[in-house]
């Protein structure tokens, strides 16, 4: 058992899988000697040398196409894309190629690789390099897409996403690279599609991903102070989704809460809301609420951008005026 | 570098009958193909390489065959001349089950692992950083193979061209990059839009590479400079970028009549149509008329032989639809 | 009156801008003499000549660079890209560029473009020719969306987008190129923001946009005959969203139904099911209901396309199947 | 053509002190701005072009007020050297009110319009074809602007690079496009990823332009190219590209100590500082130690009453939030 941070947790998680598997390589920029601007990848290319953990030039659409031209000759890439508003330069590569290919070949080709990204807000980068990015991906079919919100969790799900044999996006909530928790020693491997419920409660059930959750969670503290009892469902993945599990939380609570870091308009809440508007309707109680970042860019000042994400306090508010209504 | 038709001769005549049935059968399938359209059995579009056939030949000639092709959706002729059977490429250009996608790719994304074309991409640009991919999982794991990658003079100005040639450079992965400079794009001359004249040779020197032009309408001359150049890369000495001259008979797609070009530039690149060419070379190098005969009849029979089988196949059902997005072979979002 | 088609309005519709004001040029490939390659753009360079009408090189990012370069210092640049899915290889100029320029500089530059683009399925072209990435551009904050569904609308959202000061993604649906209709003599100008509700009924709600309007106007046909009496509401942009619209048709029936040519996780019946089940949850008499092309790439056989894409006979199934249960 | 540090004297004595103090007031600003990183005063990031100033400040003497900047997100130097005021930059890098976005934008997106100042981009790459953009538009209404865009050497492997140069060469467009060569991208030295040497000026051919590499900490030198590279684009006569060679003295951003750069290296680049061998040139030709030393105090006393009217600045509220995103003011989505 050792304490981790979750930018720790990442290294960690990769070195565990190119220790299995030779066929696990690296790229992206900045990522060998200087361990990745975000030191997610430090000791990496030293342990694993520089065929296996290779620089690249500022290329985003070579590094995402060399991604998918060896993954479907035999390796298993794990490509970086710095900062995941950077996928808007290579997004042809993503949404075009890497998630049509399998299907319109019939299944000829397979995908098996990761992009890692660096992903969302809270560092007062401005509006190119804050953006939560879990929807666009999201609605491109064909890509999986994972957000940890813990070093455990990044560990495991990391190993899942290696092993699985479909492209998947992995995206590293940069809010959290500081947080720090007890990590197991040994092998940790995970499973995609699987929801984590965090806390049970009776009265409404918030659903959250990534650098939401431990918000979700600090505010459902406070919302049991006022009386009110939430579950709390970290999603961990949007593709598989977990319908079984949220259609379970919420059918045990009649309300629905989404917290999310994407802007409004199409976050994965909308969708989120719209199964439960579908499948669960009859066991709703109330509206369901979606408590998102407003649908602007985000701004770079602090106080701004502070204001923009969902913090414990407005999830609190929002929470509490809708169960009171 | 520039070579000429006259390039030295690496062929027997059993290889150059080869050649020729190889380019003759890239013809007659696609003028097959076509009228297919017309009768509208071929739906969506379709883009036609008739008399660009010596480049897929001659370099189809040059390749191993566990080297990999990535080509555009100008890629039938790429695709057959690495001896995928004409039935299933027949079959999915009419949407059917037989096809080598079973209809869910179409024309345009045409895709034989088993014969190492890796597919064909419809995203101008997008194909040189895949096919630099292949290339450095084969450097990866040392297995010598070659990724040979088609684009058209037209796709020289995207970015991922760019990216993609400094990429394979700086690797030195074994990748060769063929530019079928057809003159035109769709509808607009390249010239008229691309700052060198030359659109791949001129810009071969910014990737830290050798400037190589070859006749792209003479299959020998072609198989020369590939072979070459894949030997390059097979042997770790990175890669190349060859701009293979040519001309497309026909408009830029199914829709297109080519209108817009002059009738002086369709009557002079009409003449200089490889396959006539290649035909009378042979004559002229020994090959008999019987022969040249024997194949043209053979290979017209077999064209009809694939359409039949073709049609013959059955049309796509809902099982069809909802498989393999995924490599569990399903396609479900949701647990 | 003559009798347009969709493809001829979209000509029309410009001319009338380009007539009116000299800061209106056009961009994209194959516009000029070719006339477009839908043959959306046909008269256009003969009337106003290669300055004001200019073939480009293959190169997206330079389009909507320049279209954006030119917009901030003066002109009103109406760029093509030619398929929808295209904009994969220029997102970032899209996304991060032309829509946050103007919040993140405090307002001191505005983006008064159009980017027109051929949307949709039903050409059997395949998937990377198919797409309908409306919801791609509803999620990013800073664009607007417009799709519209017939030739007379075609002409007034292209005024009104022209005249916008701000940066329109204009969809014109593959699909409905053909279709034709009668449109009135003279000048033709809309406003962004207002749906159409092209029929009413008691019963249930359907919301539709671009090809998939006359497909549900169709499935309101039949489903009368079976009994069931449909509102029919023609978005017809997505940002802005009259959601004073469809909240009022959905308050009186009860009922909603999203009818989207996008794929299933995501499309903007998502957002919209989330509006309603906030802000009308009250008013619902039942599940909402949304009708999508699976989440999937468009196939390019004939046959699978026309079982993926929502069809009136799957609209009709739909519907009958959520009033009758 | 490289020009060298002797280049013809086109300044008289005042010119060049107005030279030296744009210099300094670009060094002492962002010395100063660094400071208050460490302070925690300054959030986010920031990238100084310490040590690369003397071409900010070159490029814009050469620059009509009415010709238009774009910069990248280290582009404080570039704002600043287009007379944009002190104060409002120091504040947009506080995050406050009377910042030149009232915090919106930031160090990495600071714009003035009223200067010129079309924008800082922190996406690489992006800014070179909205550059080509604002050249359409001059060129468009015969204006005879300029427009000037400024990138890193490591920026030219991007795709959008090599779609600017391309559309600006056959558009003919009146730009004029500057590579600082410091050598290096983040942590990763450009030549290690580049396949030419001059990352710039080895790739203008392909786009049909002349190479142009400049002595980037030389002012003087800098203005002679860019004033022959800007009289030309106003002349009609198209873009250029010129690669201006420096170094940053610092790491790439807040974050960095840059420490894996050999300390060989990085003494070199100190012994070349742009300032003070700009000063020692003055003395020589006829500047007296006072008028230097007055300078000198004055530019101190303007960065700190800069920084005092930044701090004084209010913190943005709520109403700054909601506000320009649309035309109208507002940021409303739904009617
Ligand atoms: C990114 C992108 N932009 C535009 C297109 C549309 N398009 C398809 S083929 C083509 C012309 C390509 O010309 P060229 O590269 O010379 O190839 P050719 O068709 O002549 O073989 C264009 C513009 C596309 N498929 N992808
Ligand atoms: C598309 C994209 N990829 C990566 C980055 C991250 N990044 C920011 S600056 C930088 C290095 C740029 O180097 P160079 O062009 O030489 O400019 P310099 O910082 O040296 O001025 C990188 C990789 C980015 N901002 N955008
Ligand atoms: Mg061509
Ligand atoms: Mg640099």
């Amino acid at each position: 058992m050792a304490q981790l941070t979750y930018r720790e947790a990442i290294a960690r998680g990769i070195a565990q899988e190119m220790q299995r598997d030779q066929s696990v390589v690296m790229i992206g920029e900045d990522i060998g000697a200087a361990g990745g601007v975000f030191k997610g990848t430090v000791g990496l290319f030293d342990e694993f040398g520089p065929l296996r953990v290779r620089d690249t030039p500022i290329s985003e659409q070579a590094i995402l196409g060399a991604a998918m031209g060896a993954a479907m000759t035999g390796l298993r890439p794990i490509a970086e894309i710095m900062f995941a508003d950077f996928f808007a330069v290579c997004w042809d590569i993503v949404a075009n190629e890497i998630a049509k290919s399998r299907y319109m070949t019939n299944g000829q080709v397979s995908f098996p690789l990761v992009i890692r990204s660096g992903n969302g807000g809270g560092l007062r980068f401005g509006a190119q390099h804050s953006q939560s990015v879990e929807n666009w991906a999201m609605m491109v079919p064909g890509l999986k897409v994972v957000v940890p919100s813990n070093a455990v969790d990044v560990i495991g799900l990391m190993a899942a996403s290696v092993r699985d044999n479909d492209p998947v996006i992995f995206l590293e909530e940069k809010a959290l690279y500081a947080s720090k928790m007890d990590v197991p020693d040994g092998e940790i491997v995970d499973e995609l599609g699987k929801a984590s419920v965090l806390r049970q409660g009776a009265d409404a059930t918030m659903v959250a991903l990534g650098n939401m959750v431990p918000r979700s969670m600090a505010a459902a503290e406070k919302l049991a102070e006022e009386g009110i009892d939430c579950t709390v469902v970290d999603l961990r993945s949007l593709v598989p989704l977990d319908v079984t599990t949220v259609l379970r939380e919420v059918g045990s609570t009649g309300h629905l809460f989404t917290v999310e870091e994407n802007p409004r308009l199409l976050g994965w809440g909308a969708e989120l809301a719209s199964i439960v508007a579908e499948e669960a309707f009859y066991d709703l109680d109330g509206p369901i609420v979606r408590i998102t970042t407003p649908h602007i860019p985000l701004p770079a000042a602090d106080a701004l951008e502070d204001m923009a994400i969902p913090s414990v306090g407005r999830i609190v508010e929002s929470v509490s005026k809708a169960m009171n209504a | 570098m520039v070579t000429s038709a006259t390039a030295p001769a690496v062929f027997d005549l059993e290889a150059r009958l080869d050649l020729y049935r190889v380019q003759l059968t890239l013809r007659k399938f696609e003028a097959r193909a076509y009228d297919l359209f017309l009768e509208n059995l071929v739906k969506g579009t379709s883009h036609l390489s008739l008399g660009q056939e010596a480049i897929a030949a001659g370099v189809a000639a040059a390749m191993r065959p566990d080297d990999w092709t990535f080509a555009t959706y100008r890629g039938h002729a790429h695709t057959l001349a690495r001896g995928v059977p004409m039935t299933p490429v027949m079959a999915e250009l009419l949407g059917r089950t037989n096809g080598l996608m079973a209809g869910k790719g179409g024309s345009m994304h045409l895709t034989s692992v088993e014969h190492g074309v890796m597919g064909s991409y419809a995203i101008i640009g997008a194909h040189l950083p895949i096919a630099c991919g292949a290339a450095w999982s084969a450097q990866y794991r040392g297995t010598d193979q070659v990724a040979v990658c088609f684009f058209g003079d037209g796709s020289v100005n995207i970015g991922a061209f760019h990216e993609a040639l400094n990429f394979a450079a700086i690797w030195k992965l074994p990748v060769v990059f063929i530019c079928e400079n057809n003159l035109w794009m769709e509808y607009t001359r390249t010239s008229e839009v691309t700052a060198v004249a030359n659109p791949a040779a001129d810009r071969a020197s910014a990737y830290g590479l050798e400037s190589i032009i070859v006749d792209g309408n003479d299959a020998e001359a072609v198989y020369a400079v590939a072979s070459a150049a894949i030997e390059r890369a097979r042997a770790g000495e990175g890669p190349s970028m060859i701009e293979a001259t040519t001309y497309r008979h026909g408009g830029h797609s199914r829709a297109d009549p080519g209108k817009y070009r002059p009738d002086s530039e369709v009557a002079e690149w009409l003449a200089k149509d490889p396959i006539p060419r290649y035909r009378a070379f042979l004559l002229e190098v020994g090959a008999t008329e019987e022969q040249l005969v024997a194949i043209e009849e053979d290979v017209t029979a077999a064209v009809e032989r694939a359409v039949d089988e073709a049609k013959a196949g059955d049309v796509p059902g809902e099982e069809y639809l909802m498989k393999d997005l995924w490599a569990d072979g399903g396609s479900s979002w949701r647990n």
